[in-house]
């Protein structure tokens, strides 16, 4: 996660081929396939109970995918738990796993991470920030106060003291966290990758500034006349756009739907049979219902239902 | 959202937790700025019980979005950070990343941080039990932003939920959260962290601060029907007492109308 | 400007005094003077020849403040080049004071620093945003790559090389820039401090977060419903407002008018003049009209004259 | 804003800012992030043309906004770096202290870089001449950006509006921007500076590249009419000059129609 910066290009119109026209960004389901591999470090937009990219998140699952390097939300969510639960990862970046009140802490998360089945970058939001600021700048580190007089330095010994060359004080050093892809959800964008949020947009536009490429799947793909009405809403300029209406679900996506506590139930329910009783037979019903039979994202939301789905109201 | 039963009647005595809330909020001051949690409703009580009853200046954060509540007559209760419905009262809204990074706009931040441990001197941890990191007996939630945060900002509550043994220990497994550090007056100025450290260590038994020139942990006050030779029994490392240990003051009349009207009148601080 | 993080409150409702409403930040322009003395660290907002702070600018030089450290904008203006003419200015902190195809160097800031009258603290853009970033971050410095190789750590030596922690990379270390004040042109505020731009504010958000107070002029004074309208658009928390319509004069305010481009050209002359002859006459009789006579802002408009101003049109 | 004159007829021949515009112009691709610089005619036209003629995915950023003018029929010229008018065709705002910090979003970016001083590896001097920085002979504009931006982007451009022994030096008084430091192949990987360098140096007379294991500048192609001489006598270093040098290239018919028709109708480049 410290490589040094590339030079290489992957930009959203990498330089070299002609065409007419403005490229279009839009990418099928299928072609997630181009954007992720086995051992990759990938990073999952959102915060805690909203809007992570759950389509990639459930096609990582369904193709199997290993050694997962995740950088999570700052807070994130049960995205992380799901790919921990199928052995989708090796490593987790980000200060927190879990659901709030919903589940304090991931399931799946705990259990590997107590067993050492999966490596923890400890890490508070202050030092996860200042390693995607480092990404961001294309610099090897990013100095932070948080961490000083803690034991991080011990439990990550990626996150070194250090005496700050201007004043003589102790900081922490915290080197470049750099994702090859993020994946994000957002409310709108156009087919060129102009994205918009209803909201913040959490940290999202940190992750995009790191990481290599971002993905963006979105509620709703406009016009760039629209994009165009409200540029001062544009957050970034996507490398790839899914259209994903429900994307987000079991998680709210602002704007559009709030969180399915029922669904979410389910998955924190088939975690805690396993992490309490060894019982993988609920999480594997589940992974069958809703990541194994579904070819797609709409087969999804069809094993979902349309009823629950739309009882998931607005204000 | 709003729960179905009826406000408590203002008559009640006051529960533990809204003595704790009514506490938190005398200590706040206006112009402060103070973040309405989520899943701590004590916490949130005590901030918006400050805002409404005597800091009609404060930042209110709530979900991504600051505001001012001053005149909103009842306070929904949202339990999820990310409950993008209170966006409804913004006047700005926050990016997570950047509120935790540009500490300086902060300098008026009040915080609390909560804790699977908490040691003498006030430091604490959410990282987990064990010996080995890669290997926890029991891993905690983690720090979220609290290190960072706690480094910062003008000063903080801890703030626990059980006071036992289990949680009050003579040293943590791990500190997540610099309180006084190794202790003494100037205890966080060597270690070159700005903010004021915390204040307080409120628990369902007491109020706890730090004495002055040893920056050690001392009983400030017990709760009603709480003994100090019970809070010593149940706090892992010897405690300062002194001579005399005041009661946790009651809320008043006022604050626990406030309380009850507009701030939780789903009773959550009653359960 | 490398004082050590504060930890006093400079807050924009101090914790202390009761009072049993929210507090109005709205001050008059009188009580600029509780804002601003002799050896302040004052940075200017705007951008080249957009939203400077003309009022606490002008106020300023009619005060005779001397001994500022001014942290000019990225791209300073001739806000600047007016502060060092009337021999307010101490140190400049910013990459470039001048007007662009109007006045490519501020002639008094020209001469000023070729006299060595005074001190031009030499930096380009990512070094002096990564020192407003230190101060933000209460950071004592912060590292960036450009300048090594360069002249600057020579022509400045608080720029200081040194080895990255982490990759052992050679870096710039940029110490914190941190200013008393900030003083800020925006579109609109409501009296509770909530600033909103048009466009995107240029840097002055990130001087508000460099800075130990942010002083706000805004072209209109609006309810705080009006600003709950559009909470997106809030960019930061003045510590005081000021109401000041046409108050960037002879600069543009994004979405109110464009620069005056004959008023600009009249200090630039005057700046040449004494540049180049050591002619003073023409800025005395600049300042006269401008500066001392106006008591105040109201009277300075109305020596540019209302049809010059009604003819500064919109798009 | 518009000049009132008339544009010129598509059948003169070319200017030499002409033609220097379509040289830069045939140098970038699609899909790359340019700046339509104000003050700098010719940059602006060459990165513009390069967008209308092949480039309808380039990123163009212009005046703190980011947008596409693949589509516009005509360009206004907005002298401003500020000129708020030019958000008209914004899809994005940026912020112009973001846009110089966040360096990794610009790895696509093409950048030009202007000069007092130019040495024989392409480092130059905006900062001003002397000896002493607290007393400069001339105080230069500053490098703005041009240290940061050009230490990280794809590639940048010097370009000069003066061809002659003052600006081309064999030493500069100061350097604020790195070409290629002391010289050699791996001359920036050596100071860990990420960007590709500067590609080209386009003058009134000619365009330099640098040759590709010492770095030192060699003469590329000389402008109609100009000889391989006369740069050579304008240029205060020993230039490498390679057995045949091309004359630069003219703009096509296409190109000409573009910039005279769309990009450049107010004639800023034929003055």
């Amino acid at each position: 996660m410290t490589d040094s910066p590339r030079t290489d290009s992957p930009g959203p119109n990498a330089p070299g081929a002609r065409s007419p026209e403005r490229r279009s960004l839009l990418i099928e389901e299928a072609a997630l396939d181009d954007w992720l591999r086995d051992g990759m470090c990938v990073a999952l937009g959102g915060l805690a109970t909203a809007c992570h990219a759950m389509i990639a998140v459930r096609h990582m699952v369904r193709r199997g995918l290993r050694d997962l390097t995740v950088v999570g939300s700052a807070v994130g969510g049960l995205d992380v738990d799901l790919l921990v639960g199928a052995g989708c990862v090796k490593k987790v970046i980000c200060p927190y796993v879990g659901a709030e009140a919903l589940a304090s802490i991931g399931p799946f998360y705990r259990a590997a991470a107590e067993r050492g089945l999966i490596e923890v970058w400890e890490c508070d939001e202050g030092q996860y920030y200042a390693g995607l600021q480092a990404a961001g700048q294309m610099l090897p580190f990013m100095p932070t106060r948080g961490g000083v007089g803690t034991s991080y330095p011990e439990v990550n010994p990626d996150l070194r003291l250090f005496t700050d060359p201007v004043n003589g004080e102790t900081l922490v050093a915290v080197p470049a966290i750099e994702p090859d892809v993020a994946l994000l959800h957002a409310a709108q964008a156009d087919v060129y990758g102009n994205v918009q949020f209803v909201g913040t947009g959490y940290a999202d536009r940190l992750l995009w500034r790191a990481a290599h490429r971002t993905l963006v799947q979105v509620e709703k793909v406009v016009s760039n006349e629209e994009i165009r009405r409200s540029p001062e809403r544009t957050a970034l300029l996507a490398h790839g756009v899914l259209r994903a209406p429900y994307g987000a679900h079991p998680f709210s996506s602002p704007g559009f739907y709030l969180e399915d506590r029922a669904h979410i139930g389910e998955l924190v329910e088939a975690g805690r049979a396993f992490a309490r009783r060894g019982d993988r037979d609920p999480f594997e019903r589940y992974l069958d219902r809703y990541v194994r039979k579904p070819a797609d994202h709409v087969a999804y939301l069809e094993a979902v239902g349309l009823r629950r789905l739309l009882a998931l109201g607005e204000y | 959202m709003a729960s179905a039963s009826a406000p408590p009647a203002l008559d009640a005595p006051p529960s533990t937790k809204e003595l704790m809330a009514a506490f938190l909020a005398r200590d706040m001051a206006d112009g402060e700025e103070i973040f309405v949690g989520t899943n701590l409703p004590v916490v949130r009580a005590g901030a918006l019980l400050a805002h409404l009853h005597h800091g009609p200046s404060m930042r209110v954060m709530v979900a991504h979005t600051r505001t001012n509540l001053h005149h909103t007559p009842v306070m929904e209760y949202f339990e999820l950070l990310t409950d993008w419905r209170a966006a409804r009262w913004a006047e700005a809204y926050f990016n997570d990343s950047e509120i935790v990074t540009y500490q300086k706009s902060r300098r008026d931040s009040v915080f609390f941080v909560g804790a699977l441990q908490v040691d003498p001197f006030g430091n604490s941890n959410l990282i987990g039990l064990g010996t080995d990191q890669r290997r926890l007996a029991l891993r905690g939630p983690g720090a979220i932003a609290t290190t960072t945060n706690a480094a910062h900002v003008r000063r903080f509550y801890l703030f626990v939920n059980e006071h036992s043994p289990r949680v009050f220990v003579p040293r943590c497994d791990f500190v997540s959260t610099v309180g006084w550090a190794q202790g003494g007056a100037d205890a966080r100025r060597r270690l070159g962290l700005p903010g004021g450290g915390p204040r307080y260590c409120v628990t369902p038994l007491a109020v706890m601060d730090f004495e002055e020139s040893s920056r050690r942990m001392r009983l400030h006050s017990v709760h009603p029907g709480v003994t100090v030779d019970e809070v010593r029994a149940r706090t892992g490392f010897p405690l300062l007492v002194p001579d005399h240990v005041p009661v946790t003051p009651a809320p008043t009349a006022e604050e626990l109308a406030i309380l009850r009207r507009r701030v939780d009148p789903q009773g959550l601080l009653r359960r």
